[in-house]
């Protein structure tokens, strides 16, 4: 039997490991990837509760922040794609115009 | 029945709003066309309402026209409607009539000047506002036709605003009108605070219901009356608010007729006479009402005697006439006011539109001193001018003569006259016919004194030059020898003198008319006429002789009437001789000095040395009033106001706060680095807070 | 510890675990042999239709018909030298057809072949995750399909993988195309299957099929008269996910010499190879599953012969099934890029979706 | 027992998965690290008896979301990422940060959640009958708002991704 909190500990530490990402990570695409993974671990904490409480409605939740998830990597990439082609590099840390 | 009365009003309106929204792409005609047509149309209805309300049995009368409710605050409601009775029935007439006399007269003088749409659309503007003052069935309404006029005449007297001083001029009327305006804002609060209401039936009713007794409520009445005299002084040019009118004749000379002689400036005149209940009601009133009067037609004749510019005569001599209208009111004579007034709008109308076609004859030259000798010239104008001034002057059987004494024999005689009150009148009717008679002689007789080739583009000699038309253009380059003007209409391109257009002459002739006749529906019992517009005005105020000798028309003591109007006739009679005395006496004297021994006013000038300059000067009031009242006013507004509270104090905080969130942003602008992955350590850092907040909100 | 594991796995409590993993072993070793010897046979098939299409004999030498080619084939593609080309990464050149093939073979475990089997005293469904329930019921996972559909989708990676690690344009390529058009049309695939679904009420495969046994007309292709339209709509979708002809443009040798395999050689293309013809069955058993009824078919004569007439009749749609594929690729001419992508999507998924519209209409109107 | 031991396997792989995901250079690693994360992620689900949820887990971002990174990495042929150095706010902010916020979370978590909750495969009831009505019953209105999401999401994209005005 095991514990809810490891599956919620578990959560956390991806979250974590997204944070992460998105902080330490230069290249635009794997930036993206750690969002994806915090969404995973926000998935999987919804998924526990369900578990706890016996309710259904959690995965719904779930159900929802996957298409978001797809709807935002479709139109993510559509983005990443136009930068490149004007910008001609995938590292944040070039494409840094939009300030004063 | 209905009478429609909306229409009147509207149908100016909508002229002035046709020509002033379109008027610039349409040409001179289609302008003087829509002014014309809709000021007649008006005049038309104007003169169908009042024999349809002729026709109406008394006990209907006043007939009051609700078109609806204009505002409601819980249980206090202004409705706007509009109110006929005889007083409104005859200023409506004298308004719609003599301003489409002078839109016809409009036509041929503005012929030449800039912004001929512009004049047209703001004289009807005018028209329509004093139509709704007239005709207005409560205070605010009236007030609203008040205001309206007030806006229309600083837009005409500005009229050339290129010039500064029109500019000023407007400006001065406008300020001096404020000043007043306020008096009699303060006085419908009043009205509104103690009556609750603002519609005339409504508060003369509850006047009435006061006991006779002029104790009970006396006081309020009394405030009231004065605040309202404060406004009436204010528009009808009285002391001590007299001051703008002289100025306001920078505006065209049609302007100066219509609004500054004829109709607005009665205005004042015309709201004590409808609130004679209330007047009636306050003797202290009536004497102050009674004083302004006749201080302000003295004193305003003795200036005008020794004025030089054609325009200022007449404006002082109107501002001496409205003192006499307001000297027959103040006795509680409000007929013979209205009578007066209703001359008056004739006779001055007409002199004003004479002078302006002397002015026109001679090109824009308003001085006397250079004009002379234009009866040979312009003779339609000479004649009519002629008509006038004797009718001003109170030359028997004309109507200024009528109207004049009846507003002296009620001085005199009704129980709120005095006989200083006549002495000063009768005074002052001999300036009025001196300096009358000082105008024409100067303009018409003896020989031109003027430039031959005008160089002026226009009359006002006003910088829009370029607008001149070619007829004007023709001045300047003018063949010297004079021909005769053999026709008076031909307004060729030669520096004489010339008579004006017909579009200018027939108005004058038509006013010449009606200053003729104008008196006889006032010819006194005295006189062996039946004073009919004393008997016409009757139902809408009491007249004094009704007062005085009870109920006089309900025929109860018929011998004490007939002993009473038999005394009254023959003191009337010897007060007519001496006035018709004093008038051929100023005649005379004008006869002298300006034609027979023109050396002599220079003489006398002289010797009178220090009175006549101040006099020159009219006594130096603009610069008392400037020192006393104007300075120090602006000097406070510059230092305190301007300096002091607003540039430092508002500006000072604004800016400020704005450099302080300029200063912060500088520093915090550095943060935003354009690096998404420091935004995200913010982020982070923030969201870690909140976390610890909770987690410390949940475990304490 | 073992009867845990065996619970975790299905295992209903009245079994035996050791027994149990027994079974499952066992089942999961014959399937695998025979999957792999029709995938080999479906190859020497393959070369001798197209082969008498095209007025040739295909393989004669090795053996009668040549009917050992695929043995000879496996043997040199065992001893052929593997050889890795330079520049590739190295992981993912390596990982990469095994994945493939892993896929392919994964997917065939959630298909059920027949109903009960009965070896003297074990009775278990013909069914890799078929699991006999207390009553003697045989059930399944109740989420087979989606299963499948994830599993076929994950061999995507191997193509993808294989075409980007060996570093060479032509397999970067056809790595691209493979991946692109199987993200697409395993829309319309999906879609085309969600009509099924709802005619039958269920994502356990052994309930689809149960649920249309019985005769002929109870196949889903029929069942309602219109999931004939959902069949085309499969079909063409299936072809496309199996990169097959017409739609081989992941492999397409007049463009990119072998699209996303140019640099493979020896068993690393053979794994490619059995991986393609593994899917090519899958998708006819989901096909037969799905559609054409199952392993429902005339049952007669002796017991044993019972149970194994069920599984001949599953067998022989997916031959069925396999002879289309060759016979499509010995017919059609391969399409060009935009075009595949248009027909994807402006053509099969408005398709399926008007489809799922009208069988929502029917099941409503039936209900 | 072995319910313990594959949950400890699956989070390990979770774990090392991110883990991976952060250390390697070249994006096509981290996105295979991530593909392991989501799939072994619906296994754990499968753990939780949500059954339904790990199949489109796998479906969606297994198969679809994981590929469309992989498709674009392919795409734009990126590289191993460069040394750029970073903003200072992301190190000297954000990974305290993070630190605080994980540490202070897991705390929480472990204090606040000791209650044993688990379940065993038998009793599924993450069922696709149980998802499907709930789904088309009471969260209708959010179901179709999300469709209509996905279509702006589309529609977006297209937009974005086409090449200049052709």
């Amino acid at each position: 039997m095991v514990p809810i909190s490891y599956y919620l500990v578990l959560s956390a530490i991806l979250f974590a490991c997204g944070v992460a990402g998105f902080l330490i990570k230069r290249n635009i695409i794997t930036i993206f990837m750690s969002i994806e993974l915090m969404l995973n671990a926000v998935n999987l904490t919804f998924v526990t509760f369900a578990a706890q409480w016996q309710a259904l409605s959690g995965y719904i939740f779930v159900f929802f922040v996957m298409v978001v998830a797809a709807a935002e990597a479709a139109v993510g990439f559509a983005i990443i794609i136009a930068v490149f082609r004007t910008r001609e590099t995938l590292n944040v840390d070039r494409v840094n115009l939009l300030k004063l | 029945m209905t009478l429609n009365l909306w229409l009147i009003p509207v149908l100016p309106a909508a002229g002035a709003a046709i020509n002033g929204f379109f008027g610039r792409r349409f040409s001179n005609k289609m302008v003087s066309a829509v002014a014309l047509a809709s000021t007649a149309a008006s005049f038309a209805w104007a003169l169908l309402a009042a024999i349809r309300l002729l026709g109406m049995p008394a006990d209907q009368l006043p007939y009051i026209e609700r078109i609806g409710v204009w505002l409601r605050s819980g249980d206090f409601v202004v409705e706007y409607g509009f109110y006929l009775d005889h007083l409104s029935m005859i200023m409506m007439l004298v308004v719609t009539g003599v301003g489409f006399l002078i839109h016809v007269y409009s036509v041929g003088y503005m012929g030449h000047e800039g912004g001929y749409y512009r004049f047209f659309s703001y004289l009807n503007l005018f028209m329509f506002f004093m139509l709704t003052l007239v005709l207005a069935d409560n205070y605010l309404l009236m007030f609203v036709g008040w205001e309206g006029v007030g806006l229309a005449s600083y837009l005409l007297i500005g009229f050339f605003f290129l010039r500064d001083s029109a500019a000023n001029a407007g400006k001065k009327a406008f300020i001096a009108n404020r000043v007043g305006d306020f008096g009699f804002l303060i006085a419908l609060f009043l009205l509104v605070k103690h009556f609750g209401t603002l519609q005339y039936t409504d508060i003369f009713h509850k006047v009435a219901e006061f006991s006779p007794g002029i104790e009970s409520g006396a006081g309020l009445l009394t405030a009231i009356a004065l605040l309202m005299l404060v406004g009436a002084t204010g528009k009808s040019a009285q002391i001590p608010l007299y001051v703008w009118l002289p100025d306001a004749m920078e505006g065209p000379t049609p302007v100066s007729a219509l609004i500054h002689a004829a109709t607005m400036v009665t205005a004042g005149v015309y709201m004590i006479a409808r609130s004679n209940a209330i007047f009636s009601r306050s003797t202290t009133a009536l004497a102050v009402v009674a004083i302004i009067g006749c201080l302000t037609s003295f004193f305003a004749a003795t200036i005008g005697i020794t004025q030089t510019d054609i325009k200022r005569v007449l404006a002082y001599s109107t501002v001496s006439q409205l003192g006499y209208m307001f000297l027959a009111c103040g006795v509680a004579a409000y007929s013979a006011g209205i009578f007066h007034l209703m001359t008056h709008a004739f006779f001055k109308a007409l002199l004003f539109l004479g002078a302006g076609s002397a002015i026109h004859a001679v090109g824009g030259e308003q001085d006397m001193r250079k004009m002379g000798g234009l009866k040979k010239y312009a003779p339609y104008t000479f004649w009519t001018m002629l008509i006038a001034t004797c009718a001003i002057a109170g030359i028997p059987g004309l109507s200024g003569f009528f109207s004049k004494d009846e507003i002296l024999w009620q001085a005199f005689s009704s129980p709120h006259g005095h006989w200083a009150f006549w002495l000063l009148g009768i005074t002052t009717a001999f300036m009025t016919s001196f300096y009358m008679f000082r105008l024409l002689f100067m303009t018409f007789f003896n020989e031109y004194r003027g430039p031959v080739a005008a160089q002026h583009t226009s009359h006002e000699a006003q910088p829009h030059a370029a607008t001149a038309s070619a007829e004007h253009a023709g001045h300047t380059h003018a063949v010297p020898p004079p021909a005769p003007p053999t026709n008076a209409h031909d307004h060729g391109g030669h520096g004489e003198p010339h008579e004006s257009p017909w579009a200018m002459v027939v108005p004058l002739v038509l006013l010449a008319v009606l200053s003729v006749i104008g008196g006889y529906v006032g010819v006194p019992k005295a006189l062996h006429g039946g004073n009919h517009i004393e008997h016409f005005l009757a139902p809408v105020m009491p007249t004094i002789t009704a007062e005085a000798a009870g109920t006089a028309h309900g025929g109860a003591h018929p011998e004490q009437e007939q002993s009473q109007a038999a005394e009254d006739s023959s003191l009337e009679l010897t007060l007519t001789g001496v006035s018709v005395a004093v008038a051929f006496a100023g005649l005379g004297l004008a006869w002298l000095l300006y034609v027979k021994r023109r050396d002599l006013p220079a003489k006398i000038a002289n010797s009178l040395g220090g009175l006549y300059t101040a006099v020159l000067n009219k006594y130096y009031v603009d610069e008392i009033y400037g020192a006393a009242i104007i300075g120090p006013l602006i000097a406070f507004s510059t230092r305190v106001l301007w300096r002091g509270i607003d540039a430092t104090l508002i500006d000072g905080s604004v800016n400020s706060g704005a450099q302080g969130v300029r200063e912060l942003g500088d520093s915090l602008r550095h943060q935003q680095s354009g690096n998404i992955r420091s935004y995200a350590g913010w982020v982070t850092a923030g969201a870690a807070l909140v976390i610890l907040y909770m987690v410390w909100m949940g475990t304490r | 510890m073992l009867r845990e594991a065996s619970l975790l796995l299905g295992m209903h409590d009245s079994m035996n675990a050791g027994m149990f993993l027994l079974v499952a072993i066992i089942k999961i070793a014959i399937t695998v042999g025979v999957l792999l010897t029709i995938v080999a046979y479906s190859v020497w098939l393959e070369r001798k239709v197209v082969g008498h299409m095209q007025n040739r004999w295909g393989p004669t030498r090795v053996g009668p018909f040549g009917l050992l080619q695929p043995l000879a084939d496996g043997i040199k593609f065992i001893l052929k030298e593997d050889l890795t080309p330079p520049y590739v990464n190295r992981t993912l050149f390596i990982l990469a057809p095994m994945l493939a093939l892993v896929m392919a073979l994964t997917s065939i475990a959630l298909v059920p072949i027949g109903p009960n089997i009965t070896v003297g005293s074990v009775t278990t469904p013909i069914q890799i995750t078929g699991v006999e329930t207390a009553n003697n019921q045989p059930a399944d996972i109740g989420i087979g399909l989606l299963i499948i559909l994830g599993v076929t989708s994950l061999g995507v990676y191997g193509i993808a993988l294989a075409g980007w690690s060996s570093n060479s344009k032509y397999s970067l390529l056809g790595a691209l195309r493979a991946s692109a058009q199987m993200i697409s049309y395993e829309v319309a695939l999906g879609l085309s299957l969600v009509g099924v679904l709802m005619v039958s009420g269920s994502f356990s495969l052994r309930t689809i099929v149960e649920r249309q046994l019985g005769s002929p007309w109870h196949w889903n292709i029929f069942n309602g008269g219109w999931q004939i339209v959902a069949f085309f709509i499969y079909l063409m979708a299936a072809f496309a996910e199996t990169n097959r002809i017409p739609f081989d443009l992941a492999e397409a040798e007049t463009e990119l010499v072998a699209g996303y395999h140019t640099e493979y050689s020896s068993m690393k293309f053979a794994m490619f190879f059995m991986a393609e013809y593994a899917n090519m069955v899958t998708v006819a058993c989901l096909a037969s599953v799905m559609f054409l009824g199952g392993w429902s078919g005339p049952v007669f004569g002796p017991p044993i012969l019972q149970s194994l007439l069920p599984i001949l009749w599953f067998l022989a749609r997916v031959f069925c099934f396999i002879f289309l594929y060759i016979w499509v690729r010995g017919t059609l001419p391969r399409f060009r890029y935009d075009q595949l992508m248009g027909f994807g999507w402006k053509f099969l998924l408005p398709l399926s979706i008007a489809n799922i519209l009208v069988t929502g209409l029917i099941v409503a109107l039936r209900a | 027992m072995s319910h313990l031991i594959l949950f400890l396997i699956f989070a390990a792989l979770c774990v090392g998965g991110a883990i991976n995901l952060l250390v390697q250079r070249h994006p096509i690693n981290s996105a295979l690290s991530l593909v392991l994360v989501t799939g072994s992620l619906a296994l754990i689900y499968l753990l939780l008896g949500a059954e339904f949820v790990a199949a489109i887990q796998i479906i969606i971002y297994a198969g679809a979301v994981m590929v469309l990174f992989i498709f674009v990495i392919m795409l734009l042929n990126a590289g191993a990422e460069e040394e750029t150095k970073g903003s200072r706010v992301a190190i000297l902010l954000g990974v305290p940060g993070l630190i605080l916020g994980l540490s202070t979370a897991t705390w929480v978590l472990a204090t606040r959640y000791p209650g044993p909750g688990s379940v065993i495969i038998g009793q599924l009831h993450g069922t696709a009958p149980g998802m499907g009505r709930l789904l088309f019953r009471d969260f209708l209105l959010p179901f179709e708002v999300t469709s209509v999401l996905i279509l702006i999401a589309i529609m977006g994209a297209v937009v974005l991704a086409r090449r200049g005005s052709d």
